[in-house]
C-alpha cells in the first residue's frame, strides 16, 4: 500500500429531505441538502469541506458515514488492503457496524456530543465495549492511554463531562473517536465552538495525532483560515454542490470559481495593514428547496452571463486534480491572492 | 478628539450560589468621538458585561460594585454608573444616545411583533413623532441598512427574515435615533462570512454618515484589524493592553495579546505555525494570585505571582498591565 | 454568566440537585410529610388504642377531646384512628397508580419518541383520544362500570394518567435525539437497544422522576374524589375520600367529621407536591413548560 | 389560516370516532345488567328478555355500536334507561348550566392569574413570590370536593352568605348570581393556581431572553417590557399548556357540580353512573369529549392570534 492510494471515493452523492405538507403529509417538495457531490480522498490526506451555513457540508459528512441514509450515489471505502471497496451506501447493518471501527466523527458542540450521565472513562471506552474488544480491565487501560494521548490526565476517568471546559471536552471527544483506531475521521466544525487560544491547541493536537496514528481527515468547517492551516485539499460547497476543489494553496492563491473568490476575499485578515476591497456578494444564499435554475450561484455572481442562468455547469477537471463547476472558469480573470 | 465615554475602575460582580464572580474587575478605558474602539477577549473575559454595565443592564445576581461610567452628552457630563437602572434618566439615554446591537440576530428581536413595530417603538419613545411619521422613519432606516422592499418588510415578523436581514434590522433599530455611541456586541459572530462582510461594510458606512462612535466587542482579531482604530484587550475581567490598532498588532507587548496573535490562522500571508497559549482559563471563583494571566504565561517571574501589575503607559497611548513592561 | 465554571462543574448532576434541595424549605416540608406518612402507614396501628371499624354507639359524634383528639363519627369510631389507618390506602393507591402510569406511559413514550413514524402516530393519536375525555369523567365511567373497591380505583385512575408520562417522555426523547451524543453513539456502532437504554433513558428520567412525585399527589386526589363520589373504596373502609362521603350528611352535627379526613388528604398531597416541585426545580428549572 | 383550521377540524374526527369506540366498549364490557337494575332484582326472566329486545340489547355488539353511531350522527343519543327520556334533550337541558359555571370560573381564573403570575415572576424569590407560590401549591393540593364541602359548611350554612346549593335562575339576576358565586370561585381559584404557575415559569424564562434585553436597551420602561413584550410571549406556552389542562378543569367541574347539586352535566354523569344508565353515560362522555376538542380548537385559534409564526403555515 502506498501513501497515495485512494481511501474513500464519493460518487454523485445526494441527500434530499422531504418537506411534508397537508393532511396526508405528502411530500410537497425536497430540500436538496446535498445534490450530487463527487470526491476522492487519498490516504493520509486532510480534505477541507467548506461553505456557508446551509450549503450541505454537514449533511454530506453524515451521509458519508451513513448516519443519514443517502438518497442516491455511492460512497466507496477501501479498507484493509482489499482490492474491492466496501460500498457504504448499500452495505448491510452488520458491515456498517464493522465499518464504524474505520470511520469516526468529531462534532462541533462538545457540550452536547458527550453523554452527561456517563463518566469520561466509560465514554472513551464505550466503542470498545460495543465492539466487544478486550476485557474490561484492558478497555480501561486503553481509555486511560487515550486520555493521556489527547493531553488529559488518567485520573479524569471517573469524572463527568460537565466538570471539564469546552476545550477539554473536545479532547475527550477526540479520544473517543480514536479509540477504535479508525482510518478516517470526519471533523464536523470540530474547533468552531472553541475560543481562539483553545482552538489553536486542539488544531495542533489534531495535527500531531494525524502523524502519530496515520489518520485521514475530512475537515468540515466554515472557517477558511482554519482550512488553510490544516488541510491539503479543499472542496468548496454552495447550495448542495461542490463548486470547486483543488489543492489548498492553489485554491487560496488562485480561485477559479467566482464564489470561492468572493468567499476568500470576505474573510477578515488579522493584519491592519492588509487593506483590500472585498467582493461583497449581494443578498442571501437562496433556499435549497427552490434553488435558482442554471448555475445555483448566478443570482449573486458578478460575472453571470446568459448561459449561467439557463444551463447547469458540469463539474469538470480544469487541470490535474483541480475541479471547477463554472461555465466561464477558463475565461474569467479572477482575483489572484498569491502576492 | 474629546472622549464621549469614560470608564474608570469599573467593577461588576456576580453574587451566585457558588460564590462571587468578579466578571469585571477594575476596567478603565475611554471612547473618543468618532472612533471605533475594539474590545477584544475570549469568552468570560467580561467584555459583554462591561457593555451591559454602560447601559445599566446588568441583571441580578450581577451588580456594579464600584467605578465610574461617564457619558459626555454634548457639553454635559452624565454619570451613568450612578443612575437608577430602572429610572427615567438612564432610559432616556438607552436607545437614544447609546444604542446596542447583539450577537444573536435570531433571538434578539421579539418574535410576536413586526420588525417595523419594534423600530417604531424606540422612535416614538425618544423622538416624539406620531405613528405615521415613525413608520416613515422606520421604513427609511430599513432602506438605509439595505433591506430590499422596506415598505413591505416593515410589516413582516422577525421569523420571516434571514439572519443577515435581521441583523440589518437590528442595526436599523439601533441607529434610528441617531445615537452618539453604538455598542456592538459580537454583531457578526453568528453570521456567515460573506454576510459578515456585508454587515461590517454597512456599519462602517453608516458610522461615517451618522457620526457615531462605536465600541466593537469581538473575539475575532480579523474583524478588529479591519475596522478598529484603537483596541482594548481584556483577560479575566481586567484590561491587559490598550493601544492603537497598528501598535497592538505590530508592537504587541502583553504576553496574552501575543498568545492570541499566535493562535489565529489567517487566509493571507505565509502559513505560520500556531503557538497556542498553554492551559485553560482558570476558575472564575478562584482567580490566581498576582497577575491573573501568570499560570498560563511563558515569561512569568516571581513578582507576577504575588502582585497584580498596574496598567502603565509604555509608549504614546500604549498601555500594558504586565511586569515585563514597567 | 459563567455557565460552566469549574466550581459548578465539580458537582455531579445528582449531587447538585440534592444540594439545591437541602436549601429548599418546600423540599424539607415535603420530605417531612412523606416520612411521617410512611411511618404512620407502617406503625400507626401500634399508636392508637382503637379499632378503625368497630362501631361504638355510646361515643357517637363526639367533638375532639383528649381521648378522641379528632373526635368520633356517626358510628362512634375514632376519626384519628381511621385517618391513621387511611395512610396505608393513600400510599398504596398512590404508589400503585403511579406504577401503572410509569410503566405504561414511559414505555409508550420511549417507543413513540425513538421510532417515530407510524408507531408514533398511533401512540400519540391514542393519547389524543385519552386527552379528549376529562380524567374524572373517564375515571368515573370506568370505576362506575367496574364497581367499587380499592382495586378498581387503582385500575380506573391508572388507566387515565399515563398519557401525561407518554407526552413528557416523548418530548424528552425528541429533545434527546437532537442531542449530538445520541448520534455520536450511533457513530461508534451502538445498536438501538443500547442507545435507548444507556443514552436516551437516563437523559429523559430526571423530569419523569420529579413528575412521579407530583403524579402520586394527583393519584391520591383523584382516587379520593372517586371514593367521595361513591365509586371507590366502600364504607366502612377507612379510606379518606370514603370517610368524607360517609360523614358528609353529618357535617352540620359535627364539623370535625368532614374536616379532618380532608386535612389528611390535603397535607399528604401537599407533601408530595412540595417534594416533586422542589425535585423538578432542582433537576431542571426549565422542565415546567414541557409537561 | 382558514386551511389550517379546516385541517385541524378534519383531524378531530378520527379522535372523536375512537372516543365513541372506547366508551361503547367500556359500556359493553362492564359487568352488571342495566335491565336488571331497571327492573329490580326480582324481575322475571320474560320481562327482562322483552325489555332487552326492546332496547336492542340482544343484538351483537358491533351492530349496537353502529346503530348508536348512526343515530348519534343525526343528533339522537338514544333514550335514558332510567328516566326513559331522550338523552339529547337531557343533555341540552343541563349543558347550559355547566357552561355557565365553567365560564364564570374561567373568567375569575384569568383575571386573577395573569397579574399574580407576572408579579411572582418579576419579584422572584421575594416574600410575595414565595407567598403566591405557596398559595398556588396549596390550592392545587386541596381536594376540590373537600373545599366545596367546607365552603358550603362555612359560607352557606354557618355564615349564611350564599344559598346552600342548587341553582337559582339566570346568572345576570342577583339571585342567580348568589348561587353561582361560591362554586364558581372554588372552581376558579384552583385554575388561578394552575395558570399562575404557568405564567410565572414562562415569564421567568422570557425576562432573561435576548429580545427582552433588546427592549430594555431601547429605553423602554420596565412596565412596557413586562406587560407588552414579555407577557405576550409568555402567553404562548401558557395557552398551549392551558389547552392541555382543559380536561382537568372539566374534571374538577364535575366534582364541584356534584357537591353543590348544580344541575349541570357533571352531576348528571355521576348520577347516571351510579344508576348504570349506560346510554346517558355514553352520551355525556361523548359531549364532554366534543367540548374538550372544541375548546382545544378555540385555543388553537387564540394561538394564531398570539403567535405570528403560526400564520405562516
Amino acid at each position: 500500500m502506498t501513501e497515495n492510494s485512494i481511501l474513500l471515493e464519493i460518487r454523485n452523492l445526494k441527500k434530499h429531505f422531504p418537506i411534508y405538507k397537508g393532511i396526508f403529509r405528502s411530500a410537497a417538495g425536497w430540500v436538496k441538502a446535498v445534490d450530487g457531490i463527487s470526491l476522492k480522498l487519498k490516504k493520509g490526506e486532510v480534505l477541507g469541506l467548506v461553505g456557508e451555513s446551509g450549503c450541505g457540508k454537514t449533511t454530506a459528512g453524515r451521509s458519508i458515514l451513513r448516519l443519514l441514509e443517502p438518497t442516491a450515489g455511492e460512497v466507496l471505502f477501501y479498507s484493509h488492503g482489499q482490492a474491492e471497496p466496501i460500498n457504504v451506501t448499500t452495505a448491510p447493518p452488520k458491515v456498517i457496524k464493522k465499518l464504524r471501527q474505520d470511520m469516526q466523527i468529531i462534532y462541533q458542540d462538545p457540550q452536547s456530543s458527550l453523554n452527561e450521565r456517563m463518566t469520561v472513562g466509560s465514554i472513551v471506552s464505550e466503542p470498545l465495549l460495543v465492539h466487544k474488544i478486550g476485557a474490561p480491565s484492558d478497555r480501561e487501560q486503553e481509555a486511560e492511554k487515550l486520555l493521556k494521548a489527547v493531553g488529559l490526565e488518567g485520573d479524569h476517568m471517573a469524572r463527568y463531562p460537565h466538570q471539564f471546559s469546552g476545550g477539554q471536552r473536545q479532547r475527550i471527544a477526540i479520544a473517543r473517536a480514536l479509540c477504535l483506531k479508525p482510518k478516517l475521521i470526519i471533523a464536523d466544525e470540530a474547533v468552531s465552538a472553541l475560543d481562539v487560544s483553545i482552538q489553536a491547541q486542539v488544531l495542533l493536537l489534531l495535527k500531531e495525532l494525524q502523524n502519530e496514528f496515520n489518520l485521514t481527515y475530512i475537515f468540515i468547517t466554515h472557517d477558511l483560515a482554519v482550512v488553510r492551516y490544516i488541510t491539503n485539499r479543499v472542496a468548496v460547497m454552495y447550495l448542495g454542490r461542490i463548486v470547486e476543489s483543488a489543492a489548498t494553496e492553489e485554491l487560496f492563491n488562485n480561485p477559479q470559481h467566482p464564489y470561492s473568490e468572493a468567499l476568500i476575499s470576505a474573510v477578515p485578515v488579522p493584519d491592519p495593514d492588509y487593506r483590500v476591497r472585498r467582493i461583497l456578494l449581494q443578498g442571501d444564499v437562496p433556499s435549497p428547496i427552490d434553488p435558482p435554475p442554471g448555475c445555483h450561484f448566478h443570482p449573486r455572481c458578478r460575472y453571470a452571463e446568459d448561459i449561467c442562468r439557463n444551463e447547469t455547469p458540469t463539474y469538470r477537471e480544469l487541470s490535474p486534480d483541480r475541479f471547477v463547476s463554472c461555465h466561464l472558469a477558463d475565461k474569467l480573470n479572477l482575483w489572484s491572492f498569491s502576492k | 478628539m474629546p472622549p464621549v465615554l469614560e470608564i474608570a475602575d469599573l467593577k461588576v460582580f456576580f453574587y451566585t450560589d457558588y460564590g462571587v464572580v468578579k466578571a469585571v474587575d477594575g476596567v478603565r478605558f475611554h471612547l473618543n468621538a468618532g472612533e471605533t474602539l475594539g474590545l477584544v477577549g475570549e469568552s468570560g473575559c467580561g467584555k459583554s458585561v462591561t457593555a451591559m454595565a454602560v447601559l445599566g443592564l446588568v441583571r441580578y445576581p450581577g451588580r456594579i460594585v464600584a467605578g465610574e461610567i461617564i457619558y459626555h452628552q454634548n457639553a454635559k457630563k452624565v454619570r451613568l454608573s450612578g443612575l437608577d437602572p430602572k429610572g427615567r434618566e438612564i432610559r432616556s439615554i438607552r436607545g437614544n444616545d447609546i444604542a446596542m446591537i447583539f450577537q444573536e440576530p435570531m433571538t434578539s428581536l421579539n418574535p410576536v411583533f413586526t420588525v417595523g413595530y419594534q423600530i417604531m417603538e424606540a422612535i416614538i419613545l425618544h423622538q416624539r413623532l406620531n405613528r405615521r411619521q415613525a413608520r416613515e422613519a422606520a421604513i427609511s432606516m430599513l432602506a438605509k441598512v439595505g433591506i430590499p422592499l422596506p415598505e413591505q418588510r416593515v410589516d413582516e415578523y422577525p421569523h420571516q427574515l434571514s439572519g443577515g436581514m435581521r441583523q440589518r434590522a437590528m442595526i436599523a433599530m439601533a441607529l434610528s435615533c441617531r445615537p452618539s455611541i453604538l455598542i456592538a456586541d459580537e454583531p457578526t459572530t453568528a453570521l456567515d462570512v460573506t454576510i459578515q462582510a456585508q454587515v461590517l461594510e454597512l456599519m462602517m458606512n453608516l458610522k461615517a454618515e451618522f457620526q457615531t462612535s462605536i465600541i466593537m466587542i469581538t473575539h475575532d482579531l480579523g474583524v478588529i484589524a479591519g475596522i478598529a482604530d484603537r483596541v482594548v484587550v481584556m483577560y479575566l475581567g481586567k484590561v491587559v493592553e490598550e493601544a492603537g490598532v497598528r501598535e497592538i498588532f505590530y508592537n504587541t507587548k502583553h504576553p496574552y495579546t501575543q498568545g492570541l496573535m499566535n493562535s489565529v490562522p489567517s487566509v493571507r500571508g505565509k502559513i505560520r505555525d500556531l503557538k497556542p497559549i498553554p492551559g485553560v482559563v482558570p476558575d472564575a471563583f478562584a482567580l490566581p494570585t498576582g497577575c491573573s494571566f501568570q499560570p498560563r504565561c511563558s515569561q512569568v517571574s516571581k513578582m507576577c505571582r504575588t502582585e497584580a501589575p498596574p496598567l502603565t503607559e509604555v509608549g504614546p497611548n500604549h498601555w500594558v498591565a504586565c511586569w515585563l513592561h514597567s | 454568566m459563567s455557565k460552566s465554571s469549574p466550581r459548578k462543574r465539580a458537582e455531579t448532576h445528582l449531587k447538585g440537585a440534592l444540594r439545591r434541595m437541602q436549601t429548599d424549605k418546600g423540599a424539607l416540608a415535603g420530605t417531612g410529610i412523606i416520612v411521617i406518612l410512611i411511618f404512620l402507614a407502617a406503625l400507626g396501628r401500634f399508636i392508637t388504642p382503637y379499632d378503625p371499624n368497630e362501631q361504638n354507639y355510646d361515643e357517637m359524634l363526639l367533638p375532639p377531646s383528649l381521648s378522641h383528639p379528632l373526635g368520633t363519627d356517626q358510628y362512634g369510631r375514632d376519626i384519628a384512628t381511621r385517618i391513621i389507618y387511611g395512610c396505608r390506602y393513600a400510599l398504596l393507591i398512590g404508589v400503585a397508580v403511579v406504577g401503572i402510569h410509569f410503566v405504561v406511559g414511559v414505555s409508550l413514550g420511549l417507543l413513540a419518541g425513538y421510532y417515530g413514524g407510524y408507531v408514533e402516530t398511533i401512540i400519540m393519536r391514542l393519547v389524543d383520544v385519552m386527552l379528549a375525555i376529562p380524567s374524572v369523567v373517564l375515571a368515573v365511567a370506568i370505576a362506575g362500570f367496574l364497581g367499587g373497591g380499592i382495586q378498581n380505583v387503582i385500575i380506573a385512575v391508572g388507566a387515565i394518567g399515563w398519557r401525561a408520562y407518554t407526552r413528557l417522555v416523548r418530548a424528552e426523547v425528541l429533545s434527546a435525539k437532537e442531542q449530538v451524543f445520541v448520534e455520536a453513539a450511533r457513530a461508534i456502532g451502538c445498536g438501538d437497544l443500547r442507545i435507548i437504554l444507556r443514552h436516551i433513558m437516563p437523559y429523559t428520567m430526571a423530569p419523569v422522576i420529579a413528575y412521579t412525585s407530583l403524579g402520586i399527589a394527583t393519584a391520591i386526589l383523584w382516587s379520593a374524589a372517586l371514593s367521595f363520589l361513591g365509586m371507590g373504596a366502600q364504607p366502612p373502609t377507612p379510606e379518606w375520600g370514603a370517610m368524607l362521603a360517609d360523614g358528609r350528611e353529618y357535617m352540620q352535627d359535627g364539623w370535625w367529621i368532614a374536616t379532618f379526613p380532608g386535612v389528611a388528604i390535603m397535607v399528604t398531597v401537599l407533601g408530595f407536591n412540595f417534594f416533586g416541585d422542589a425535585l423538578r426545580n432542582a433537576l431542571d428549572p426549565k422542565t415546567e413548560k414541557r409537561i | 389560516m382558514g386551511r389550517y383550521l379546516a385541517r385541524r377540524l378534519l383531524m378531530l374526527l378520527p379522535v372523536l370516532l375512537i372516543v365513541t369506540v372506547l366508551i361503547s366498549s367500556l359500556v359493553y364490557m362492564s359487568p352488571g345488567d342495566p335491565v336488571r337494575v331497571m327492573l329490580g332484582l326480582r324481575a322475571n326472566e320474560e320481562a327482562v328478555a322483552k325489555i332487552r329486545a326492546e332496547l336492542g340489547l340482544d343484538r351483537p355488539v358491533y351492530i349496537r355500536y353502529l346503530k348508536w353511531l348512526a343515530s348519534t350522527v343525526k343528533g339522537d343519543l338514544g333514550r335514558s334507561l332510567q328516566r326513559n327520556e331522550p338523552v339529547t334533550e337531557m343533555i341540552a337541558d343541563s349543558l347550559p348550566y355547566s357552561v355557565q359555571l365553567a365560564f364564570f370560573a374561567l373568567v375569575v381564573a384569568v383575571v386573577l392569574a395573569i397579574p399574580a403570575g407576572v408579579i411572582s415572576a418579576t419579584r422572584v424569590n421575594t416574600w410575595i413570590d414565595n407567598f403566591l407560590s405557596f398559595w398556588s401549591l396549596f390550592w392545587v393540593s386541596m381536594p376540590g370536593f373537600w373545599v366545596a364541602i367546607l365552603g358550603l359548611l362555612i359560607f352557606s350554612m354557618h355564615l349564611g352568605w350564599f344559598p346552600v346549593s342548587g341553582q337559582g335562575g339566570p346568572i345576570w339576576t342577583l339571585q342567580g348570581l348568589s348561587y353561582i358565586i361560591l362554586p364558581g370561585l372554588i372552581l376558579g381559584f384552583r385554575q388561578v393556581a394552575v395558570i399562575m404557575r404557568l405564567i410565572r415559569a414562562s415569564m421567568l424564562e422570557i425576562l432573561s431572553a435576548d429580545y427582552t434585553r433588546t427592549a430594555r436597551s431601547n429605553g423602554l420602561a420596565e412596565r412596557v417590557v413586562i406587560y407588552k413584550h414579555a407577557l405576550r410571549n409568555a402567553m404562548i406556552p401558557t395557552v398551549t399548556i392551558f389547552g392541555l389542562q382543559i380536561p382537568e378543569f372539566l374534571s374538577m367541574s364535575v366534582i364541584i357540580e356534584t357537591v353543590f347539586a348544580w344541575p349541570g352535566m357533571g352531576r348528571m354523569l355521576v348520577d347516571a353512573v351510579l344508576k348504570r344508565d349506560y346510554t346517558l353515560v355514553q352520551g355525556i362522555v361523548l359531549v364532554y369529549a366534543v367540548l374538550v376538542v372544541l375548546i382545544n380548537l378555540l385555543v388553537d385559534i387564540l394561538y394564531i392570534y398570539i403567535d405570528p409564526r403560526i400564520k405562516q403555515e
